[in-house]
């Protein structure tokens, strides 16, 4: 049997396998990176030939009684997984330059060998139990990842496996209640057999489950572990964490509103604005998600922090769309799946790359890197614009069929939140670029060169991706309209270059050219009616005269610090949830087992004595 | 309940009394040793009948009424075990001596916390 | 306070067990597993099978066998043991007032005691007595020496072989026993008349060797409590 | 297999060392060919066990004499116990040279855990905790300092009270029921009067609870784990608590016990899972931290047990000892002995690379990681304690679960860690030591991956327990 004959074997000899990648690693990182490169391209090439199999058994077998392991091909999971495939091909080709920069190049590129052997795993899984060992596997290796990275990355590794593994217990609970009442774990199964249950139990499902994909989604309230994670993990692991690993957080989110007719189990619960109470409080958390994760995100100083907290703000929309499930949320959210997998990994590669070059990713002691490294510039302009949902890319195609969903739906909130998150992100993506790519550029930064070929081929991959997409979007809208008559939504209609919404239709073609025409003669007029000067950094400020702070530390005067402290002055004093979780969750268990510890381990013997035989007494007494 | 079998479990509770109320290490290896003297009186006092005589055959003719025996092997095995956890415990008290100096439970030296 | 605690506990734990040992019935003698043993019946075939005069020795001994070879090993532990702990211990106990008429009076005493010991164990099955007290009475020999101006310092070597020596041949016979007749201290001795010195098989075999091994146990014992172990 | 030699053979050369030259490579020599030789036969006979098969001593018929008893459930727990001991005899291997003393101890000690385990006798089962307990407390202080020598005497103390209670309750049994035998008192059991069976029956529990480290009976264990040398406290965790919940289950399966019973004792198992668990999260010390951890899974074990997931419970268990001694060794050998908080800890795979892993397999395993053994047995545990509706049981499990999880990910990204430059070179174990660990780590994740040999044993050790028939048959086969 070939090795990457189906989805299962891929994930399993790829595990088998992974000890060896790892000495491979040991030999020569390079060629582990690559082959693990050819390994995700070879699964993109498999999943491509699975499309429109949908629902073709796969070999399973049994992992304790009568709970199987075993795999399934769906539209929704088809499309989520040749996503997750091809942004870790991206990756890949990334580090086969970028490992050099690593601490521990083998260590890595071994547990990114478990990601990506864990990821069509978790996919295509057939049942839940399949899915949560896959989680598992991948929040373990993405634990050590993300400690390797520097001294502050250990403790934002742990914050990241407390509540990933907190949802992953969350999904295990669910998994056996379902066990105990219906006797299987098939999904497909359980969605015929989910609307016999009753609304409670429903309720408890559906409330873990949402518990757990608001987790791994890093969608508001559970996201708190998304900043320290992603801005201290490995440049590169930022993009897939961010780029793909929080989907898993979104796929189980779709799982549970689309793929367990989640409209049809509440049907007899109260509906709010035509929405079934559970589903609309998903959805308001989605919203809420938005506006803290754009709120946030402005208040950033490192970029990549700045990036994490975008990413908590698209969860959000990805969680608002899904939980709303009609026929444009649904094709919007799972659409925003795509546009911001492609958008972060662009984002994260960008920054890998300056980092990769200058050292650092903190705002105010970068500048002026546009001409010094373009093609980092152009990806990052790419995504950004994506990210803001700006009309010629991809990103501005999946807001608009989410816009409408709110709009026809006529949920004010979450039509605010979208839209405040659309105009927040204008605010804070605009900033990196600002302050990274232009102004004025350190004396130090003057000898920096664009990375290498091999590093920029992934950017460039996702910047042209981005840009196809956002012109024909119809070539992504293909499968999710297959998911969706699949599932039982009505699909999107769309052709080759138009998609007709409830609110008018968008002509993705004519509206490219005519941006591009725009685009075409800014340059022009740029280009000949140039008139700027080269100044120093600190001659702005300080005409002349030249404090010595300035000269102890001159980044205080970059105009990046501090670029937005009027607005966040309007919400200086917020209450955080990062510190409740720490605090009220973490520091209070460690008091609470201090507590314990003082109570019945710290004495005496006579203590023990008196503990010991008094517990005796109560037993024989009480019984 | 014979006197032997009240006896027995007024030495255990003086065995417990002393084992709560004492800080002295020996002073509570021996209310220990108190309290096994009482389980030890205890089982014996099981095997006991009224008028039982030793359980000893001297034939040809059988014995009438003895005393069970069985317990009597149990004390025999409890005591002997007794014994052995009493050297033990006292041979590492006079360890915890050696090394802190002092007998007195509540004494904290030698703690290394 | 404490002790106030303390006696309310125990005179709970008192009038508790002095209620369930009321409340517990109480078999008739004739109704447990020992009264078989008195009648000698065990194996309901009518000849009798075990020829201990002393029913406690036939019980420890012979019925329930492998407890007293655990009980050995306690005793075998704990000396073990307390040589562990004190094998680093480099002071000793030293009794210097031991003058000239308790060291004569010693060397005279023992010898009669260590005969006594011996004629404790050799009868265990026959009279009251048998190998742990026939051992203790030798274990006080020691005692008495050793108080007397440590005379038996040099004897720790041999004890210890013994113990050991006496140890290894128990287990032997009882794995011979195994051999012999299918089961673990099986009694493969002639078994004699009930009453005679010469009775019972291995019963008065395995007492011997419990004498020996009890006796330079406590020695050992003794010893090492007085002071760590210089060889 | 004949379990008289899994004791007699022990003995034998425990004695025998004060007989041959007093020469330390000889008594090691004899202590691992002894321990290889109860493995060996201990596992060659579990695969031969068709049925409950009883063993009279000195070859009396079952209630007059004594009896062991050889069935899938206790030879289970057997070779458990005798993997744990040749474990951790090779992994001291490089450190540890038996003097005749601890040689002869360790010897008593695996006699007689092996007897409380194959045992079918009340008083007997005495007799060998006995020795047990008594040749542990000197073990215990093979790296003697005042603190591990105040935390034995704790030990000592609480151990002799739990046995003077025990030793009450067996004279009770005696005179209620004139039997010592564990299966001819399961006939005669329903003599004794409801109110007081109960009590007797908690009696008779009592040491066994603190041998099994079952709140707040084990309030003495996290200092011993703690202070005593870890090579060594593996002989706690991996035998004596798993031979003492072996006596427990014994017992639940043979003498009825009550509702009330059943659900306290379920709660004390709750208790000791939790607060463990929870102290365990808070300790530096590595030690402490995997001191208070074996308690938990104790707790673990006991719950599982008491809830109707019997099977996962034993396979748990297996896992357990085995994750637990490796864990226990592998600490040793990575701080040879000294500091073992975790801040000292980081980046010390780079002295002993191997060691780290088999921490990294042993902790995982715990944890219950996909791949790793534990894995699957906590999950057939949770699996069946759903079915048997204990619905807020298992929350508290699974919250007790994401506490583990944590602490152990935490210790082993410690150890783990990149950015620490520690000083001084490599220092490996004894090659030896080294490849033994190496085996039973792979053997580990092998049992995640493939676990149905080892569940299967645990299956027919679960039915051995359930069939009370059987073993009450096979025992009193004679009469």
């Amino acid at each position: 049997m070939c090795p990457f004959g189906t989805i299962s074997s891929f994930s399993f000899s790829l595990l088998i396998i992974s000890p060896l990648i790892y000495l491979l690693a040991r030999f020569d990182r390079r060629w582990a990176s690559a082959f693990l490169a050819l390994a995700s391209g070879l699964g993109l090439y498999k999943l491509a030939t699975m499309y429109g199999e949908w629902g073709l058994p796969s070999q399973s077998f049994e992992i304790i009684p009568n709970v199987t392991i075993s795999f399934t091909n769906s539209p929704i999971q088809w499309y989520f997984a040749f996503i997750g495939l091809g942004i870790m091909l991206t990756i890949f080709l990334f580090e086969i330059s970028w490992l050099s920069k690593s601490r521990t190049p083998s260590a890595h590129i071994f547990f990114e060998a478990v990601i990506l052997a864990s990821l069509p795993g978790f996919f295509m899984a057939g049942d839940l139990m399949t899915l949560y060992i896959f989680f598992e596997l991948m929040s373990w290796a993405a634990f050590f990842i993300v400690s390797q990275a520097s001294e502050k990355s250990e403790k934002a590794a742990r914050t990241f496996i407390a509540m990933n593994t907190t949802g992953a217990m969350a999904l295990l609970y669910v998994l056996f209640l379902l066990y105990t009442r219906f006797s299987t774990l098939n999904i497909e199964e359980l969605r015929t057999l989910l609307p016999s249950a009753g609304a409670g139990f429903n309720l408890i499902i559906f409330a873990l489950f949402v518990f757990s994909g608001l987790i791994k989604a890093g969608s508001f309230p559970l996201h708190t572990w998304l900043r320290k994670t992603h801005g201290n993990a490995p440049d590169s692991f930022s993009a897939v964490l961010s780029g793909y690993l929080i989907k898993y957080g979104s796929f189980v989110v779709a799982v549970t509103t689309v793929i367990f007719p989640s409209l049809l189990l509440f049907s007899n619960a109260p509906h709010f604005m035509g929405l079934p109470l559970p589903n609309y409080i998903l959805a308001v958390l989605g919203g809420v998600s938005i506006i803290v994760g754009t709120l946030m995100a402005i208040k950033q100083q490192d970029a990549k922090m700045l990036i994490a907290y975008s990413s908590v703000s698209h969860a959000g929309y990805i969680v608002m769309a899904l939980a709303m499930v009609s026929s444009y949320s649904v094709a919007g959210g799972l659409l925003h799946v795509l546009v911001h997998a492609l958008a972060a990994a662009g984002m994260f590669l960008s920054m890998a790359a300056v980092k990769y070059r200058t050292g650092t990713t903190n705002m105010s002691e970068l500048g002026g890197l546009v001409d010094r490294m373009p093609v980092t510039f152009a990806t990052y302009l790419i995504s950004i614009i994506s990210t803001a949902g700006i009309p010629p890319m991809v990103g501005f195609v999946s807001k608009w069929l989410i816009y409408q969903s709110t709009i026809t739906g006529g949920f004010i909130f979450l039509s605010f939140a979208a839209f405040f998150g659309s105009i927040g992100s204008f605010l804070y993506v605009f900033r990196p670029l600002a302050t990274v790519f232009f102004g004025q550029r350190p004396k130090r930064l003057e000898n920096v060169r664009e990375v290498p070929f091999i590093m920029q081929l992934p950017m460039i991959i996702i910047s042209a991706l981005t840009v196809i997409f956002g012109v024909l979007p119809s070539i992504a809208l293909k499968p999710i309209a297959e998911a969706e008559r699949y599932y039982g939504i009505k699909p999107v209609s769309f052709s080759f270059s138009e998609i007709r919404g409830a609110l008018g239709s968008w002509n993705s073609v004519l509206v490219f050219f005519v941006f591009m025409l725009g685009f075409i003669m800014a340059a022009v007029i740029f280009y000949l009616a140039r008139k700027s000067v080269r100044v120093g950094l600190l001659e702005n400020y300080t005409a002349g005269e030249i404090p010595r702070e300035i000269i102890n530390s001159p980044e205080l005067y970059h105009y990046a610090h501090n670029f937005y402290r009027p607005v966040e002055r309007l919400y200086e004093h917020h209450p955080s949830l990062e510190d409740f979780y720490e605090t009220a969750l973490g520091e209070n268990l460690k008091k609470f087992g201090v507590f314990l510890k003082t109570l019945f381990y710290n004495h005496r013997l006579d203590w023990y004595l008196y503990v010991s035989i008094l517990t005796i007494l109560f037993l024989w007494w009480l019984l | 309940m014979n006197l032997y079998t009240f006896t027995s479990l007024l030495l255990i509770a003086i065995g417990v009394y002393g084992l709560l109320s004492q800080r002295h290490l020996f002073k509570m290896l021996v209310s220990l040793s108190v309290l096994e003297l009482g389980v030890n009186i205890l089982l014996v006092s099981i095997g006991y009948s009224k008028d039982g005589v030793a359980p000893i055959l001297t034939p040809p003719e059988q014995i009438i009424n003895p005393v069970d025996p069985l317990p009597q092997a149990l004390v025999l095995t409890a005591i002997v075990i007794g014994v052995g956890t009493t050297a033990l415990m006292s041979a590492i008290i006079v360890k915890i001596y050696k090394r802190t100096g002092t007998l007195d439970l509540s004494s904290n030296r030698g703690e290394d916390e | 306070m404490k002790k106030l605690l303390a006696l309310i506990i125990s005179l709970a734990l008192f009038i508790f067990l002095f209620q369930l040992v009321m409340e517990t019935p109480s078999k008739l003698l004739s109704e447990r597993v020992s009264s078989r043993y008195v009648q000698k019946n065990v194996l309901s075939s009518g000849e009798a099978e075990e020829t201990s005069a002393n029913l406690v020795t036939s019980v420890v001994l012979s019925y329930r066998g492998l407890d007293t070879l655990g009980e050995v090993t306690v005793l075998f532990a704990a000396a073990t043991g307390v040589a562990f702990f004190m094998k680093n211990v480099k002071e000793r106990l030293n009794f210097l007032f031991s003058s000239f008429i308790v060291q004569t009076g010693a060397r005279v005493v023992s010898p009669l005691l260590v005969t006594l010991g011996i004629y404790i164990f050799i009868h265990g099955h026959l009279t009251p007595g048998g190998g742990f007290q026939g051992g203790t009475t030798i274990a006080i020999t020691t005692l008495l020496l050793y108080v007397a101006g440590g005379l038996v310092e040099r004897k720790r070597t041999v004890f210890r072989t013994l113990e050991g020596l006496s140890g290894s041949v128990y287990v032997l016979i009882g794995l011979m026993g195994l051999a012999v007749g299918g089961a673990f201290l099986y009694n493969f001795l002639p078994l004699g008349k009930i009453g005679e010195l010469f009775s019972s098989g291995i019963v008065p075999v395995i007492y011997v060797l419990i004498g020996i091994k009890v006796g330079s146990e406590l020695s050992n014992l003794v010893l090492h409590t007085t002071g760590g172990d210089n060889s | 297999m004949n379990p008289t030699f899994m004791i007699a053979i022990p003995l034998l050369t425990a004695f025998l060392l004060f007989v041959l030259p007093k020469r330390r490579w000889l008594n090691t020599l004899f202590i691992t060919l002894v321990a290889l030789f109860t493995s060996v036969y201990s596992i060659a006979g579990l695969f031969n066990i068709e049925k409950s098969m009883s063993f009279g001593m000195g070859g009396w018929p079952t209630p007059f004499g004594i009896n062991l008893v050889v069935d899938n459930l206790s030879a289970f727990f057997v070779m458990v116990t005798q993997l744990s001991f040749l474990l951790t005899i090779f992994a001291l291997f490089g450190w540890y040279r038996a003097e005749r003393y601890s040689g002869a101890l360790m010897m008593t000690f695996l006699a007689a855990v092996n007897g409380m385990i194959l045992t079918g006798d009340l008083f007997n089962l005495f007799v060998f905790m006995e020795i047990a307990s008594v040749s542990l407390f000197a073990l215990l202080n093979l790296r003697e300092s005042s603190g591990s020598l105040k935390a034995t005497f704790n030990y000592m103390v609480l151990n002799a009270l739990a046995s003077s209670v025990y030793l009450i309750g067996i004279a009770l049994v005696y005179r209620a029921t004139g039997t010592l035998n564990m299966a001819d008192l399961s006939q005669k059991w329903g003599v004794i009067s409801e109110a007081s069976a109960t009590t007797v029956f908690l009696m008779l529990l009592t040491p066994l609870l603190l041998k099994a480290e079952i709140f707040p009976l084990n309030l003495w264990a996290p200092r011993i784990y703690g202070r005593s040398s870890a090579g060594i406290t593996t002989l706690l965790a991996g035998m004596v608590a798993p031979a003492g919940f072996y006596a427990m289950i014994r017992l639940f399966s043979l003498l009825s016990s009550s509702g009330t019973t059943q659900n306290s004792l379920l709660i004390l198992a709750v208790l000791t899972m939790v607060i463990g668990e929870v102290v365990a999260l808070t300790r530096k010390s590595l030690r402490e931290m995997l001191g208070f951890s074996s308690v938990a899974g104790m707790g673990v074990l006991l719950m599982a047990a008491l809830s109707n997931a019997m099977e996962g419970a034993l396979f748990h268990l297996f896992n357990l000892a085995l994750a637990k001694v490796v864990m226990f060794l592998s600490v040793e050998l990575l701080t040879a002995g000294g500091r073992d908080d975790l801040e000292s800890l980081k980046g010390t795979y780079k002295r002993n690379p191997a060691m780290a892993f088999v921490f990294a397999s042993g902790a995982f395993s715990v944890a219950g990681l996909p791949l790793f053994a534990g894995f699957r047995s906590k999950l057939i545990i949770l699996s069946d304690m759903m079915k048997a509706e204990h619905y807020i049981i298992t929350a508290v499990f699974i919250f007790a679960s994401i506490v583990e999880f944590f602490y152990y990910t935490r210790a082993v990204q410690h150890i783990f860690s990149s950015n620490e430059e520690i000083a001084g070179g490599r220092q490996c174990s004894h090659p030896l030591s080294t490849l033994v660990l190496l085996a039973a780590a792979i053997f580990i994740i092998f049992t995640g991956i493939y676990p149905e040999s080892v569940m299967a044993l645990a299956e027919k050790a679960q039915m051995a327990l359930t069939d009370v028939g059987a073993y009450v048959a096979s025992v009193l086969g004679g009469m």
